[in-house]
């Protein structure tokens, strides 16, 4: 039908480093020496946290686990482009943020063993309890934004959500909200290809969801998630763009989900081991090894040590973890208001025909 | 002191809290250049300005969930909901959210927020306009439910509202925007939330009432010695004046316009029969909307709680 | 930021009469002019529906109103392209979409006066009742459509809602879905410029809502919504689309409501006259009567006959909406369940200590 | 007779109704491939193909959504919401909707769908995965709402909502799901809704309970003359079955392990205070879960209803 062109559009995508180890210096951002050798200790840190988690939970000494294996870029990238003073808004499936930003690992297996005092986030840090509920929080991250500007301060809100999560209402609202008011939040998707067991391509049509932001009149980009340097600059881009009241921008982290979706879940069930097996070759951890090797950088000695320091982080919070004091029954009731009400008070003390 | 109706008492507070706190926000549906379809935010546009007065796209769920992440940030937002009807898009972010963001992270993270709405029947507006579904909200824990009976308790309970440390769903019964004009004092003054209001001492039957259905109830029970208590808040309610008054009278009824089944009044009974059953001496008694979704205006007067009905479940209860 | 461009889009827009009357002959969709006078008449019909409405709510004979006054190209032109079988899922302000498909006159007042037996849809008709609650009732028309494909039956759902639904949840859960499937839907938004008081630009930040589709993997094209052939043209389109299997189809009818949101609302508090004079201008019904003129069709003791035959037929449908009795105390409890519960059944007898 | 867990006869009744009736299509999150989290639906993709077994985008407004779509278009959608949890975001097209289709259109349009749900505390696992928030839709007339205690009554009651002609939440108590068997039959038998079950005649005291406190009560009460109700309709509930238990035993408790206020409970006994006030020798008493959202693992004992509250709570019946 002829017709007049109102508008075109263009969804592009971001690689810098390639499986092999191989960079385009054009393209890559300008981070030292040292920087470059801690992202790689961030990216090794959520690893040998995540296999941690994961043989806790085979002990019984803690509850479901969500692994991250396969998307430490995806998530040490991104984290490492934000300030300190910024606010996060996690998912489930974030922790290579929490460890990138410094959040206590006690408190990950604390929460993880089913204590809420884990999510007590530490002051000077602003990250969120997790959401459960995929999808919600995004408005969250827009409010705290919207807050930001009203009150002018210079932060940046970070969402983190997965593939599965822009099917949701929430997502619209929260992406539409951003775009009317081009508020300082940066959406951070981290596209592993599957939600439970639902494939990508059934989550929804579109080719891809970077596309998804040209319905709020913001910029989508999709970018090689398990690259860190391609991840680090999308993002640090993005929150440049929000600090200066350039509005938000989505990032779609072209991932993969390498294990089960929660230690509950049996992934064979509905996808194949060649799928899994071809984004092996993609490791976001042993393709910035490779690099690493060929600029000579952290040779096996200065890995060595960096693994064992790890460990013995991980050792540590682990301990500490399984030392601190069960909650009390007292807890279950404190939190629900600033002040107990009435028949909560009571409960606290064990009356109320027959309340816990 | 100014002789107010409830949409001036509410725009009063609105705008003596604004001024007092900077912290406060106004976000909804056509809140700002509109002044809101009840006019509740006439003015408070031009006063503070679109950086506080916020009219937002047309989505609940947005509305609160942009209110919980102000409030997370340090602020104080008060958002309405066009009509009560309209806030089961954002029962979600209101329940999984707003109530448990304190609990969630140990008090480290809280939403002091406020969400308004106009609520009950009695209006002949569309379907949906007219909802009375304060039950549901009082069935969740770290949310409080306040409902002012007129202009002058609406006003002190939304400071009140406002200044709360926890999420409050503020309903204003529409049915007496402007049925209703008392005095209202410019300035401070609250009235605490969890409170209950003896809204006319009797001997003879307690009877429990909120919002539109305190008008009727006042209205209806003029010739009985009737003990008329104004419940003001739904969650957590003053269980304390309730059992105190049947210990007195040893009847009860409850009037609201919700559907029976699992309405407020379900509450109120089960709490009466609980702690105070050896004071009654008659059944506890709901004269309540029927179970039935609120129907058009041809119909709405065969639904809503009416003078008879109160009368005749009052007498049906003397006779015990 | 060099990068690869995965995607291109574009959106465009359909024009085929202008206001003066003159129109793009190859875009002139094949109507004879039996159809061209007949999609007058509707036009003519449905604005002296509205003219009638406004004055019954004045005198108080009916409850509030939206008037569809400037939309009625958008309803008549879009319903036109249906067929009988086909179902409709109307949000409130779509009268003319009612009188094009034939449903009764009477019942439509009936409805606004108060009475929900003015949504019982005739047999042979599905025109589900109108849907209050903004943007919410797409999904239902995503819905039925995969009930229409489950069941082999190429039967076309039309969905429509206004610019502010666009904003819902719901809008994007439904678009989502009906793009995952394929599912024969054509979603039909009557872009008028306001939400009540909420301008369109103040909706989203999308350039236009049309691109909306491209999040969705599907087409979306914005047409002249007060150009009836552009309208019916897009429509017939989409929905020869959908029956053959195609998939969803956004349609954005670039339109403007003329009345105020509903007889309670005042318009002049948030918008200036002079953007309401200029689209004055643009009427839909002119430009086609100039057309009509232009071409000799329906000459003027035609459209008196059309504007008599129209005005019986509305004092008709009054006086029998007016005739009918009023609904019955039972009435009430009737139609909760398919069966009463002992509960509304003890209601409905008057029992249940006061219950009504 | 095969002895199956719940899962088994939840999957049974499916199947079987599949079978039986072309109109019964399954939609949700991984209900297909993986068989759902649960795997309740294993099998019936293979067996009924991608066109009856539908996968769906993770939306929970969407997915009930569209099942009142299909419904209103003749079919009979069963839906499975991963956990009640998630049904928040659904709550309006449940009231707004399903309830309300059939009476906004005086009967023309219906929703004959079925909404499974896994729900209830007692299994660890995250936030929001232990939900009873069951009391908010006994408060939506249109809706009915159902709970099997146990696989019988599970596949039983299942076919009934199946082939009920108005919308049904069915509520699957999680922590059952593996831990009784029963005696399944193959093929045809149905349980009526609204209709309770005696589960053990007694005469002492009524205890009404339902879902997986059913299991709690009746051990725990064992060495008690009780009598045991469960409820398995919570919507519209079976009140002659309540009352004439009542009104034998004088004595009434009620367990749940939803928030006391506003929980199911509540109507409980706010019917009883109204139609059995004269037969009551003592309170009505209710042993429920705390104002609190449901607590992690490490609190959720506390949160539960446990033996020694409910038999606490029975012998204090008995001292009146
Ligand atoms: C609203 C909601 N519905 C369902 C679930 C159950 N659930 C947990 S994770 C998940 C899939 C999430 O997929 P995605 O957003 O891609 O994130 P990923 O798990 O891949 O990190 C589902 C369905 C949930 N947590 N929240
Ligand atoms: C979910 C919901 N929120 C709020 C309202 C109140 N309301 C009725 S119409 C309307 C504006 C709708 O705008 P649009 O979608 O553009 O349709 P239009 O009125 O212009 O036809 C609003 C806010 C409603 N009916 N439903
Ligand atoms: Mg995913
Ligand atoms: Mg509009």
């Amino acid at each position: 039908m002829p017709t007049t062109i109102l508008e075109t559009f263009s969804v592009s995508r971001l690689d810098i480093l390639n499986p092999e180890g191989d960079c385009d210096e054009e393209l890559l951002p300008p981070l030292s020496k040292e920087e470059i050798v801690r992202l790689y200790e961030l990216l090794v840190l959520s690893r040998a946290f995540d296999e941690r988690a994961l043989s806790l939970q085979r002990e019984g000494r803690i509850g479901t686990y969500p692994s991250i294996r396969g998307q430490e870029a995806a998530q040490v990238g991104s984290a490492y482009a934000l300030q300190p003073a910024d606010w996060i808004f996690p998912s489930f499936r974030e922790t290579g943020v929490h460890l990138t930003m410094g959040y206590p690992l006690a408190s990950l297996f604390q929460y993880w063993a089913g204590d809420e005092r884990g999510l007590v986030c530490p002051e000077g840090l602003n990250i969120l309890p997790v959401s459960v509920s995929v999808g919600t929080h995004l408005l969250h991250a827009v409010g705290a934004a919207m807050g930001a500007r009203y009150r002018n301060e210079s932060i940046v809100m970070a969402a983190y959500f997965g593939d599965g999560a822009t099917s949701k209402g929430d997502f619209h609202e929260a992406f539409n909200f951003a775009g009317v008011y081009r508020l300082p939040v940066v959406f951070i998707c981290q596209n592993n290809q599957w939600a439970i067991s639902v494939p990508r391509g059934r989550q929804t049509a579109a080719q891809t969801l970077a596309q998804k932001a040209l319905a709020y009149g913001f910029d989508g980009i999709q970018v090689d998630g398990n690259d860190v340097f391609a991840v680090y600059r999308a993002t640090r881009d993005a929150v440049d763009r929000a600090r200066g009241g350039g509005g938000p921008t989505f990032i779609e982290c072209f991932t993969y989900r390498m294990s089960h979706h929660t230690t509950s879940d049996d992934a064979d069930r509905y996808r194949s081991r060649e799928e899994v097996e071809e984004w092996k070759s993609k490791d976001p951890i042993l393709r910035l090894e490779r690099f690493m090797e060929k600029r000579g950088l952290a040779g096996e000695a200065a890995r060595r040590e960096i693994g064992q320091r790890t460990r013995t982080a991980i050792d540590e919070a682990v301990r500490a973890a399984e030392r601190m004091p069960p909650p009390e029954r007292r807890d279950l009731y404190r939190s629900v208001y600033a002040e107990c009400t009435p028949r909560l008070a009571q409960a606290m003390e064990g009356g109320g025909n027959g309340d816990a | 002191m100014a002789t107010l109706n409830m949409v001036q008492a509410v725009n009063l507070a609105l705008r003596e809290e604004m001024e007092r706190d900077d912290r406060v926000l106004i976000l909804g549906e056509d809140v700002g250049q509109d002044g809101g379809v009840f006019r509740v935010t006439e003015g408070l546009l031009d006063r503070f300005g679109k950086g506080r007065v916020v009219d937002t796209p047309l989505a609940e769920s947005a509305i609160v969930g942009t209110a919980i992440g102000l409030s997370l940030y340090g602020l104080r937002p008060v958002v309405e909901i066009q009509f009560l009807g309209f806030i089961y898009a954002a029962f979600d972010q209101i329940f999984a959210h707003a109530a448990r963001y304190r609990n969630r992270s140990r008090g480290r993270y809280t939403c002091p927020l406020v969400i308004r709405a106009p609520y009950g029947s009695g209006i002949k507006a569309p379907e949906l306009h007219e909802e009375s579904s304060e039950a549901f909200f009082c069935h969740m824990p770290g949310i409080k439910v306040v409902v002012p009976s007129g202009p002058h308790a609406a006003k002190g309970l939304l400071l009140s509202a406002i200044r709360d440390p926890d999420p409050v769903l503020f309903l204003e019964p529409t049915r007496l925007y402007r049925l209703i004009r008392e005095e209202v004092p410019e300035g401070e003054y609250t009235i605490p939330i969890g409170k209950a209001r003896v809204a006319r001492q009797g001997d003879d039957v307690t009877v429990i009432a909120w919002g539109s259905m305190l008008e009727r109830v006042m209205k209806a029970l003029e010739p009985f010695n009737a003990e008329i208590i104004d419940l003001l808040t739904l969650s957590p309610f003053d269980s304390e004046t309730v059992l105190g008054s049947v210990e007195k009278t040893g009847r009860v009824l409850i009037v609201h316009e919700a559907p029976r089944t699992c309405g407020f009044g379900a509450e109120l009974a089960a709490t009466i029969a609980e702690e105070a059953m050896l004071s009654l001496r008659a059944p506890v008694l709901r004269v309540a909307g029927p179970d039935v979704p609120v129907p058009l205006a041809r119909l709405v007067d065969y639904y809503l709680p009416d003078a008879a009905r109160i009368t005749a479940a009052v007498e049906e209860l003397l006779r015990y």
